[in-house]
C-alpha cells in the first residue's frame, strides 16, 4: 500500500492538523474528534451537525461553514464516529435553538447518532435527525437496513443549512431536511476497489475489464458485478434505476460525483451523458454540480443524484455558501 | 467469578482479537467495509488501558467499564452494540465482589436483549446475534445442568463458534453487508467471528 | 483500461461538451477547441489566456472567468493545442488591450503558442507571453529544454488575472506573472502512473513499494525512483528541493497540490506537514489552496508549490475569483 | 518527384504511421507522455484527407498543404516541427509539376533548418533531427554520386533508421525526454522513429 501518510493508525488525526493549518476560519478539535466553525455557537440559529466516517472528504468537515454545517465529526477511515464525540460536536454548535443531526443510514452511524442524540437531550439540547437514505442501487426495506446515503447529503446539507442560515426553525429545518432527502435518489458505479490505510490491500479485486455496479462508498463492492461499458450505456442504466425507484416530474437538481480518483475530464463527459438523457426524457435541469464531494477515499467510480427540487430547494441551493469544500456567493 | 476473572477475561479478548485483526478485517472486507478488526483492536485496547489504570471491585463494573469503553473508542456498528452488550450485561449483575454462574446467565441475556434493542437484527440475519444467542443458550443449558463456569464458557465457546461458521450460507439482512444482497451469501459475519473469539477468550481464563 | 469514456478518440470533445452543459456561465466551443467567458471579449481589458494538454483539469479551462482567464484552448490529452486553436481563442478573448498567453515551459506549447502570437500579431493583436517553469526538479540549464511549468501556473493564472481584472495595462500583468513565475518553486511525487485513453495501458510500472520523485503532469516517469518513504519524509525532500533551488525569506503563498487520484484526506496530512516544516525554517505562510488543481488524469500523487509573495500578489490573490474550479468573494 | 507521386508519399507514411502508431505510442510511454503515435496517426490521417479533397497539382504544394495540415491538427511539439518542416520543404520547390532529385535536397534542407530553427536542438539532443539529418546528408550525397530518386530516397531510409537507433544510447537534451535526465538512456526517441517511417514511406513510392 502506497499512500502519502505516516502511521496507518494515525491518519485521521493528522489530516484533521492539516485541515486545521489549512482553514483557520474552522475550529478544528482533532482531540475531541470535531470541526466547528470558529465563531460557534451562533446564539439563536439552529445547528446542523453530521458526520461520518472519515474517507469521505470534503464530505463532512470540508462543508462546515456559513450557509451549510456548523459542525461534523469524522470517525476513522470508513468508521462512524462514537457518541462522545458526536455530543461533543453537538454541545460546540448548540446555539440554544437546536440541533439538527444528519445521519447517513449505516447502521453504524444510526445508532452512534441515537446514543449521541440522548445523551444531548439529557443535557437539554433538542435534537431533530435527518436520515439521509438516496442509494436507489439497495432496496428500501423494513427488513433490512434499508437504504445507504450517499450523494444527496451534500443536497441536504447545502439546503437545510441556506435555511437553517437565514433563520428556520427546528422543526422546519429537519422537515426540509427531510422532504430533500425523499425527493433524491442516486446511483453508483466503481472502477477499482478502494485500500484503507488500516486494511492496507484493497477490499475486493476486479478484473481489467469488470466495474461494480450499485457500489456505496465505502469501498463495499456493490450489488452486482458488470462488464465494463461505455459511459453512455452506463449513465443509462444509472438512470434509469433511479427514474424506476423514484417518479420524477418537475425540474431536478443534478450531482455528477467523483468517488474519489475520476478525473474531471470523466466527470463532465458523464454530465453531458446526463444531460442528454434527462433532455430525451422530458426531465428538465435546475441546476447542477460536478466534481468530487462524496468520495470513497481513492475509488475510481462516480455517483449520479437527482433531486426534485422544489422552487424553494432551488432557491435554497443558490443561497451563499462559504465551506473548504463548497464555495459561492460569498 | 471475580472482578480479577473478569478482567483476565477482558484481557484475553483483547489478546484473541489482536491475534484475530487482520482476519477479521479480511471477512469484513469481503462483505462489509475492512474495518472491523482495527475497530475492536482500538477498543479492546482502551478497554484493557482503563481497567488497569483504576482495576473496578467488581464483575458488574468491569462489564460497564468495557461497554463504556468500547461505545466512547470503537464507533462503527460493533462499538454501540458490543458496548452496551457489557454495559447491560453488567448492569444486570449484583454489585458483590464475587457473582455465579447463574447471574451470568441474566446478564449475557441482559446483554443479547440491548443488543437486539439497539440494532433491532433478530436470529438469521447474519449479525454478530447469530453467534451471541446460541452462545448464550448453550450457557445457560450448561449451568442448568450443573456446570461450573469452566464448563458453561466452554460450552459457549463452542456454539458461538459454531454459530459464526453457520452465517457463512445467510444473506446479510442487516448491517453493511445487507448492501449486497445475494454476494453476501458465502462468507462468514465478522462480527459473529468476533464474538466467537469473545467467548473463547472466557472459555480460556474461566 | 477502464475509464468513464465512450471512445478513447473523442474524449476531449465529449467532455467539453459537458463543460459546456455544466457552465452556462462559459462558452464552449467544441469545434474550434476553446472556452471562453459568455460575455467576452471585455473591451478595454486585458485578455488572459492559457492552454495545454487536457487531463490536467480543472486547469485551464476550469479557471475561465471573473477574475482569472478570459480563455482558455484545451489540446488532446497531454497534447499541446494547435496554433489555429489558440488564435481562435485570442481573437475571441481580445478586448482591444491585447492578450498575455500563459503558456507551461513544455516544448509543444512553446511552439504552438509562439505560432499562434506571430498570427495573432499580423491580425494586429498584441501578444506577450508569461512562461511558466517552475519545477525545480529540473534543472534549469540553457542547454535543454529547461524547467517544466506545473502548479505555478494556478499561481500565476490567478494573479495576473486579478490584475486584469482591476484593468492593469497588458506589459504590467505579463510583467506581473514572470514575477509570480520567478517566485515560485514545485517539486511533485507519484505513487502509480497514468493511463492515457489513448494509450489504453499505464505509461509505466510501478512496484508496489516504489514512487516516482520529480514528476511532471504528463505520466511521464520522474526523475528517480524511491523507495516509498512516510509523508513527513517526503514533504522534508520536496521542500529541501525547492528551497535549495530557490531562496525564498519572506511569507509564501502554499499549494498542495493533488496530481488527481490522490485524496483530500492525504492532501491535507501533507498540508499539515508542509506547514509544520517551513515553521521549522523560518518561513512564513501568508496564504495556503490545498486540492485537485493542476492534475495529471487519475495520478496518485502530489506537488508542493511554495511562491515568495509580495503584499501585492497577496492582495490580488486574496481578490474575487469565479471559475468553475477557484471561487472566492464572489 | 512529380504531384502525384508526392501524393502517395504522404499517403504511404500515413499507412506506415497508422501500422507503427503503437510501437511509436510505446516509445513516447517509456521517455515521454505517450502520445507521440496517436499524435501522428490524427495527423496524416487529416493530410491524407485533406489532399484527396482537393489534390495539389505541384510537388511544392503537396507539402505546404501537408506541413499544414499537420500543424493544425496535431498539436504536440511534434506538429509544429513536422509541420514546419514540410512547409518548408514545400516552399523551397519550384512550381513547377515536376521537381528534380537536386531540387529535393534544397527542400529537405529547408525543412530540417525549419525544424532547427523553430525547435532549437541540434545533433545528439536525442530528437528527430537525429533521424532527419543523416537521411539528408544520405540523400544530398547519393544524388551528389548521380543517384536516381529511388536510390536517394533508400540511402535516406537507412540513414534514418541508423539515426533513429543511434538514439538509444542518448541523453535526451531537448523535448519531453530532456526532463527524465539520464534516465532517458537506453531508449529510442519517438520523433527519429516517426521520421524513419516518414523515410521509409519515400523509398517505398520512389
Ligand atoms: N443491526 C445489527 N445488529 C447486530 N449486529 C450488527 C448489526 N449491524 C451490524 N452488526 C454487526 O457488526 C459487524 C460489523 O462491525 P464493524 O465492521 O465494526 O462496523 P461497520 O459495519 O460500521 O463497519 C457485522 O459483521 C455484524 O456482525
Ligand atoms: N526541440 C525539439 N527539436 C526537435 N525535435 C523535438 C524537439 N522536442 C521534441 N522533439 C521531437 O518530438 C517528439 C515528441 O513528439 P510528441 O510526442 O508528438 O509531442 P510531445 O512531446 O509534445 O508529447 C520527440 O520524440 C522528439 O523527436
Ligand atoms: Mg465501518
Ligand atoms: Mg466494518
Ligand atoms: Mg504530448
Ligand atoms: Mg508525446
Amino acid at each position: 500500500m502506497k499512500k502519502f501518510i505516516n502511521d496507518p493508525a494515525d491518519v485521521v488525526a493528522q489530516s484533521l492538523r492539516g485541515l486545521a493549518a489549512a482553514h483557520p476560519e474552522l475550529r478544528v478539535e482533532v482531540e475531541e474528534g470535531y470541526i466547528v466553525r470558529a465563531g460557534a455557537p451562533q446564539p439563536g440559529k439552529v445547528a446542523l451537525v453530521s458526520g461520518g466516517g472519515s474517507g469521505h472528504e470534503p464530505l463532512h468537515g470540508g462543508f462546515v461553514g456559513p450557509g451549510m454545517l456548523d459542525a461534523a465529526c469524522p470517525g476513522e477511515v470508513f468508521t462512524s464516529p462514537v457518541p462522545d464525540q458526536i455530543l461533543a460536536a453537538t454541545k460546540a454548535a448548540d446555539g440554544g435553538a437546536g440541533v439538527v443531526h444528519i445521519v447517513k443510514n449505516y447502521t453504524g452511524d444510526v445508532m452512534n447518532f441515537q446514543l449521541a442524540g440522548e445523551l444531548a437531550g439529557e443535557e437539554g439540547i433538542s435534537v431533530e435527525t435527518v436520515l439521509v437514505d438516496d442509494d436507489v442501487a439497495v432496496e428500501d426495506s423494513t427488513w433490512t437496513a434499508g437504504r445507504r446515503g450517499t450523494g444527496a447529503t451534500l443536497l441536504v446539507e447545502k439546503i437545510t443549512g441556506a435555511r437553517a442560515e437565514e433563520g428556520g426553525k427546528l422543526g422546519e429545518v429537519a422537515a426540509l431536511g427531510r422532504e430533500v432527502n425523499a425527493a433524491s435518489g442516486s446511483f453508483a458505479y466503481a472502477l477499482t476497489a478502494v485500500t484503507t490505510p488500516a486494511a492496507g490491500r484493497p477490499g475486493f479485486d476486479l478484473p481489467a475489464d469488470e466495474i461494480e455496479a450499485g457500489v456505496g462508498i465505502h469501498g463495499e463492492p456493490g450489488r452486482r458485478r458488470e462488464k465494463w461499458r461505455p459511459a453512455k450505456e452506463l449513465v443509462r442504466s444509472a438512470l434509469d434505476a433511479i427514474l424506476t425507484a423514484k417518479s420524477f416530474s418537475g425540474p431536478v437538481i443534478v450531482l455528477v460525483n467523483g468517488l474519489g480518483a475520476t478525473p474531471l475530464i470523466e466527470l463532465y463527459l458523464i454530465y453531458g451523458e446526463v444531460a442528454a438523457h434527462l433532455e430525451e426524457r422530458g426531465v428538465t435541469i435546475a441546476r447542477q454540480l460536478v466534481g468530487n464531494y462524496v468520495t470513497s477515499l481513492d475509488m475510481a467510480g462516480m455517483s449520479v443524484t437527482l433531486c426534485q427540487a422544489t422552487d424553494e430547494m432551488i432557491r435554497l441551493w443558490d443561497a451563499p455558501v462559504r465551506t473548504p469544500g463548497l464555495r459561492w456567493g460569498a | 467469578m471475580d472482578a480479577a476473572l473478569a478482567r483476565d477475561w477482558m484481557r484475553a479478548a483483547a489478546e484473541a482479537i489482536a491475534a484475530g485483526a487482520d482476519g477479521l478485517t479480511r471477512l469484513d472486507s469481503a462483505i462489509g467495509d475492512g474495518d472491523h478488526g482495527v475497530n475492536l483492536h482500538r477498543g479492546f485496547t482502551a478497554v484493557v488501558a482503563a481497567l488497569e489504570k483504576s482495576p473496578p471491585e467488581t464483575v458488574s463494573e468491569v462489564l460497564v467499564k468495557s461497554g463504556a469503553t468500547l461505545m466512547s473508542r470503537v464507533g462503527g456498528a460493533s462499538g454501540p452494540l458490543y458496548g452496551s452488550a457489557l454495559r447491560a450485561a453488567g448492569k444486570a449483575l449484583p454489585a458483590t465482589p464475587e457473582v455465579q454462574p447463574a447471574d451470568l446467565v441474566t446478564a449475557l441475556r441482559a446483554g443479547l436483549a440491548a443488543v437486539r434493542k439497539l440494532g433491532g437484527a433478530a436470529a438469521g440475519d447474519k449479525t454478530l446475534i447469530d453467534a451471541y444467542g446460541p452462545a448464550v443458550d448453550a450457557f445457560e443449558e450448561a449451568v442448568a445442568g450443573g456446570a461450573d463456569l469452566a464448563g458453561a464458557a466452554g460450552a459457549a465457546a463452542r456454539a458461538a463458534q459454531a454459530g459464526a461458521e453457520a452465517t457463512v450460507p445467510l444473506q446479510a439482512r442487516k448491517g453493511r453487508a445487507s448492501y449486497l444482497g445475494e454476494r453476501s451469501i458465502g462468507h462468514q459475519d465478522p462480527g459473529a467471528a468476533s464474538t466467537s473469539l469473545i467467548f473463547g477468550a472466557l472459555a480460556e481464563v474461566a
